[in-house]
């Protein structure tokens, strides 16, 4: 798998991906400044990491939107290319609109780091097909703005068109409000474009893949890009 | 030193906090009158903060030293070694004013500093811990205070994208005008590339790093900068903004030069900006300095020297360059998009020269700037030692088990998750043991070797008696690493107490340095790093004296490290440590009794060295399956946290008859532990513990779902749990946001 | 010259810190406080002394980044 | 009674958010910009129909709660 992690200035999660897309992958992800232009040829998948991109300052993820390398990315997926945005990534995804909606700072006014429970709502795309439909996955979030809304109309959209793949629920995968820490609309943690290539989600899947560490559920995710793009060479 | 300076007054002299005998030293250091730049400098250079000059002589008693030091005391943060060539690198430093004064901005300034502190060595901060103090829960600033410097903390570390994975928070009326914000950062470096402070060679450039100066924190003046002409009073921010986001600029740029071999020395700009680190780092390589004002980047027109002297904008630094290197250095921090400029070079004269617009404003000795601060050896008087309170004569307001709901559910003692929830520490992925056990654990790069991260005070021991409140504290901290099964290496201390000229609050500063100093000694734990904030006092008040204590130890595998939760039912549970039930100063006493008197416990270092390296071997040997040490609440806490932590329960057996129930439950006698083993393990590792002369005896077993205590109604470990939680969230939801 | 740009919230969408201002406000007996809304102001320098030039600069800024046409609104004063 | 509070730093505060804003704005080549400060707005619906009343409630509001002193002026406008 040849990825690519995209590092604007005050991301901070960089690392913490790096390490697992090697960790699972078993080869290096190749770490692209904001300020290049293209993408190393042959990249299968770009990640854009975690952090706070530009302080975070305006709005989250506005101004790393606006960067250069964000056409190079914007064309990557246009041509069908993978792309994953996780917390900062996600909003980042948003603002440069590859995503429809934008992350709202938190109910509780409260930046929230806490290991929430995932159910995943479909295994049958890239994203996902390292778990199963309605499996119930543990992993952490970590952000103050993680309040995912949309007008009424793109969330008919998303939900019509079985695109919201990462759902806030309880323990037993019942969607419950006591579950939903940020307050996202319909518990939306993770969301796909229309064309199925580009996925956003507030959660760090990259920090819970290693047994010595704790749990691992994050690791179907990379398991499965790993596998989808092996089966597609 | 001409220009439209202000004249130098007795008022203005008092106005920079210069005794009039402390301005003669410097007419007679420097035969002549200063100019009002230099005025600045001196009232910054000798200033409690900068200069120690109260508490110097006492700090020297301090051990400091260790085979796996590489670092003490007097740069900008202690080294240690941790084996494998790589080198520990942290300190802790308080913010506690500025916090009191704009809470999210000033914790989070001082989170920033000390960040700065340690990446300026070349180390990678890898872990923050902060402990913080604040008035009663029921003063009308408590709840804008906390939720303020939570928020602060929390946000420039998680911007900065450090994992903030401990610390302490406590509640007490002495802090109502002055909480405390001490924050710790830990960063990890190679033993062969540490960044030191004194310059070396002459003729090197020295570089201004970072961001813009403004009039940031400038202080001292008021007056006197208010001559400066209309709208003084906008002129005159005492606060300073931090920029996490340029922080975490700067650290990278710095790493990155740091890599690439550019750096002769660096320091980074805290208290008294500019002028302390330019000084020190001439002081410290015996060379002069020369600055040439006009090149500092500057955020605002029209600075004075005066002002950019003094001025204590964050996110900045100072740095000799290898000359030869200029170019390369410049390009990174352009790309990081940060300020680099020239801004003087080293001289032979030991002189600190500081031109401004052409003319010299600043010519004075540089070495002594610092060496001739004055030095005071306050008088202090030690306080009245408290009666021990005999355990018979405190008569139990009610049942044990409405007495540990009652205290798992107070302030101090119930659950910090709505603090800690606010700060990312899984961030790095890094974080073995996340914040609520005795230690953080922190792997080390990817392992195995790990740290664990402490910070521990018990303020109300330190108040009834310093000397045995400092050992505590320092014993709490080891005692807090053992428990996880690391070897404690070293400690950062971050001295809180009140006005110094006091007698009595010299008392307990002495005091309670000379127990920090038996404890340290004692338990091979030098201080390598640390500081002191003094003149914590609102109308009179001083704070309770506040040593807080920073902790780092060492475990070769992460994967052995334990943790306090009980792992299965059925397993024995062992105390190791004696037990006399001492109630004097425990929260049995203050919170239930509603008394705050006795003398504390007393801490025996032989003991508590004794017991712990019984507990770590045991821990080593993977017969331990959880470990906790004890501490504020006593044994009956300390099982309900276990508890708590696995939602296992326990089936306790009757104490000592002869030691009221109470004490033995609640006494917060010292080097204690408990742990688990397996049921087949108890007798062998009991009577390990009596071959070694320790005591350790079982005091039950784990299981079901409450703690049943002899003759007491079960006590659920859910409804614990859930009083355990709700204090805080409900205190703060409680109040306006 | 100096101008305002002023990005507000559109009608309608959940505004959560104006909402936990309004309950702090009404808690702290602030008299008739009925609701609040927050939103930002950008105060910028623009070179030139053109007015109408500095109109489109501004509209510029904000529809590139100032705000997101998602959830804000936003309004343009040139003020001197 | 509509009114809107403006929050804005104090000269000399260090802005980063500003900062920020204004190195993206050149970067994008918005034509002209010098400098960006960012600030906060308040709109308040106040019960009644008493201006001066209103704005007492306002300056009481703003001092309590919506600006620090120590980094922030405001302005009160009553709007209608
Ligand atoms: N209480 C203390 N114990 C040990 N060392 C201390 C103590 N207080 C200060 N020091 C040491 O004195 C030096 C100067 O401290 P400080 O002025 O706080 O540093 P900085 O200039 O980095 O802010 C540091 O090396 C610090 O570690
Ligand atoms: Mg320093």
């Amino acid at each position: 798998m040849n990825s690519a992690v995209v590092v604007f200035p005050g991301i901070n999660r960089e690392r913490d991906m790096a390490r697992t897309l090697k960790l699972v992958s078993g080869s290096e992800p190749a770490m692209v400044w904001h300020a290049e232009t293209a993408l190393p040829s042959g990249t299968d998948l770009v990640v854009i990491p975690g952090g706070f991109s530009y302080g975070d300052y305006l709005r989250c993820g506005a101004i790393a939107a606006r960067s250069p390398i964000m056409d190079a990315v914007r064309a990557f997926a246009g041509q069908g290319g993978l792309v994953l945005g996780v917390c900062n990534g996600f909003q980042i995804l948003c603002e440069s609109g590859l995503l429809p909606g934008v992350l709202m700072r938190n109910q509780a006014l409260k930046f929230i780091c806490r290991d929430v429970y995932l159910r995943v709502e479909r295994s049958d795309t890239p994203f996902t097909r390292g778990y199963n439909a309605g499996q119930v996955v543990r992993v952490p979030v970590a952000h103050g703005e993680g309040n995912y809304i949309a007008d009424g109309e793109t969330i008919a959209r998303l939900e019509g068109e079985g695109r919201v793949l990462f759902r806030y629920a309880a323990p037993d995968g019942m969607i419950d409000p006591n579950w939903n820490h940020n307050g996202a609309i319909n518990a939306i943690a993770g969301i796909l474009n229309d064309r199925g290539n580009v996925l956003g989600m507030m959660p760090h899947p990259e920090n819970h893949v290693e047994p010595s560490m704790g749990p691992t559920d994050g690791r179907g995710l990379f398991a499965g890009l790993v596998d989808h793009l092996a089966r597609a060479a | 030193m001409t220009s439209n300076e202000p004249k130098i007054t007795p008022e203005l002299v008092a106005e920079h906090g210069l005794r009039p005998e402390e301005y003669q030293r410097i007419l007679d250091l420097i035969g002549r009158e200063p100019s009002f730049t230099e005025l600045g400098i001196f009232s910054a250079m000798w200033n409690e903060h900068c200069s120690y000059k109260s508490s110097k002589i006492h700090l020297r008693g301090l051990p400091t030293k260790a085979p796996w030091v590489i670092q003490g005391p007097g740069e900008n943060a202690g080294v240690i070694d941790i084996g494998d060539g790589l080198a520990v690198v942290f300190k802790m430093e308080s913010h506690n004013h500025p916090s009191y004064i704009e809470p999210y901005q000033g914790a989070a300034t001082g989170v920033g500093g000390i960040l700065r502190d340690v990446f300026t060595m070349g180390a990678r901060p890898i872990a923050c811990l902060n402990a913080l103090s604040f008035g009663d829960p029921n003063h009308p600033k408590t709840r804008h205070l906390v939720s303020g410097v939570v928020a602060g903390v929390g946000g420039y570390g998680n911007s900065f994208g450090v994992p903030t994975v401990g610390g302490q928070v406590r509640f007490h009326t002495r802090y109502d005008g002055n909480n405390l914000v001490n924050a710790m950062a830990v960063g990890l470096a190679e033993t062969d590339k540490i960044f030191y402070a004194a310059a070396s060679g002459v003729g090197m450039p020295i570089v201004y790093l970072g961001s813009k100066t403004g009039r940031d924190g400038i202080h001292g003046a008021s007056m006197a900068s208010a001559e400066f002409g209309e709208g003084a009073e906008e002129k005159r921010p005492t606060v300073q903004v931090g920029d996490p986001f340029s922080e975490k600029l700067l650290l990278e740029a710095c790493l990155e030069i740091m890599a690439k071999d550019c750096v002769i020395a660096i320091q980074d700009m805290g208290a008294a900006g500019l002028t302390c680190s330019a000084v020190e780092m001439g002081a410290k390589g015996d060379l002069g300095v020369e600055l040439e004002l006009d090149k500092v980047p500057c955020r605002e027109t029209g600075m004075s020297a005066y002002e950019m002297m003094l001025s204590e904008s964050q996110e900045r630094m100072l740095m000799v360059l290898k000359p030869e290197k200029e170019a390369e250095a410049e390009a990174i921090f352009r790309k990081w998009g940060l300020d680099f400029a020239i801004v003087g070079y080293t001289t032979p004269s030991k002189r600190f020269v500081v031109k401004h617009g052409g003319v010299v404003m600043v010519d004075l000795p540089i070495k002594e700037l610092g060496d001739e601060a004055p030095v005071y050896n306050r008088p202090f008087s030690d306080p009245p030692k408290r009666p021990v309170l005999k355990a018979e004569s405190v008569r139990p307001p009610m049942a044990l088990a409405d007495a540990l709901e009652r205290l798992i559910g107070s302030p101090d003692l119930c659950s910090k998750r709505w603090v800690w929830e606010q700060y990312d520490h899984v961030i790095l992925g890094n974080t073995v043991q996340r914040p609520g056990g005795d230690s953080a654990v922190v792997r080390v790069n990817d392992g195995p070797k790990a740290l664990a991260l402490t910070v521990d005070v018990t303020p109300r021991y330190c108040e009834a008696d310093p000397f045995e409140g400092g050992k505590q504290a320092v014993a709490e901290a080891w005692r807090n690493l053992t428990a996880v099964g690391a070897k404690p290496l070293a400690i950062t201390d971050n001295l809180n107490f009140g006005n110094p000229e006091k007698p009595e609050i010299m008392g307990q500063f002495v005091g309670c340095i000379r127990g920090i100093a038996a404890a340290c000694k004692a338990l091979d734990f030098p201080v390598v790093s640390g500081n002191v904030s003094l003149y914590n006092e609102t109308q009179g008040r001083g704070i309770l004296p506040t040593p807080s204590i920073g902790g780092v130890g060492v475990l070769d595998d992460f994967t052995g490290s334990a943790s306090l939760a009980f792992k299965a039912e059925g397993e024995a549970i062992l105390l190791v440590g004696e037990t006399v039930g001492w109630l004097g100063q425990s929260m049995y006493l203050r919170e239930i009794c509603k008394r705050e008197d006795g003398a504390p416990p007393p801490v025996d270092l032989t003991e508590e060295r004794e017991n712990g390296d019984f507990v770590r071997a045991l821990i080593a040997g993977k017969t331990a399956t959880a470990v906790h040490d004890l501490s504020d609440g006593g044994l009956l806490v300390a099982l309900a946290e276990m508890a708590m932590a696995s939602g296992i329960g326990a089936k306790l057996d009757a104490g000592p008859v002869d030691t009221p129930a109470h004490a033995f439950w609640f006494g917060e006698d010292q080097a204690r532990y408990l742990l688990t083993v397996k049921a087949s393990d108890a007798e062998k590792v009991m009577a390990q513990g009596r071959a070694a002369g320790l005591q350790v005896h079982q005091i039950g077993m784990t299981g079901g779902q409450a703690l049943a205590l002899p003759g007491e109604r079960a006590i659920l470990i859910k409804a614990l749990a859930e009083r355990f939680e709700q204090w805080l969230p409900m205190y703060m939801a409680a109040g306006a946001a | 010259m100096k101008a305002r740009v002023t990005v507000t919230l559109k009608t309608g969408i959940l505004d959560p810190q104006g909402k936990a201002i309004e309950g702090a406000l009404k808690s702290l007996g602030v008299d008739g406080v009925a609701s609040v809304r927050q939103g930002k102001v950008f105060d910028i320098e623009i070179a030139g002394a053109d007015k109408s030039r500095a109109e489109a600069a501004l509209k510029d800024a904000a529809e590139k980044l100032l705000a997101n046409p998602v959830i804000e609104n936003y309004r343009i004063e040139v003020t001197g």
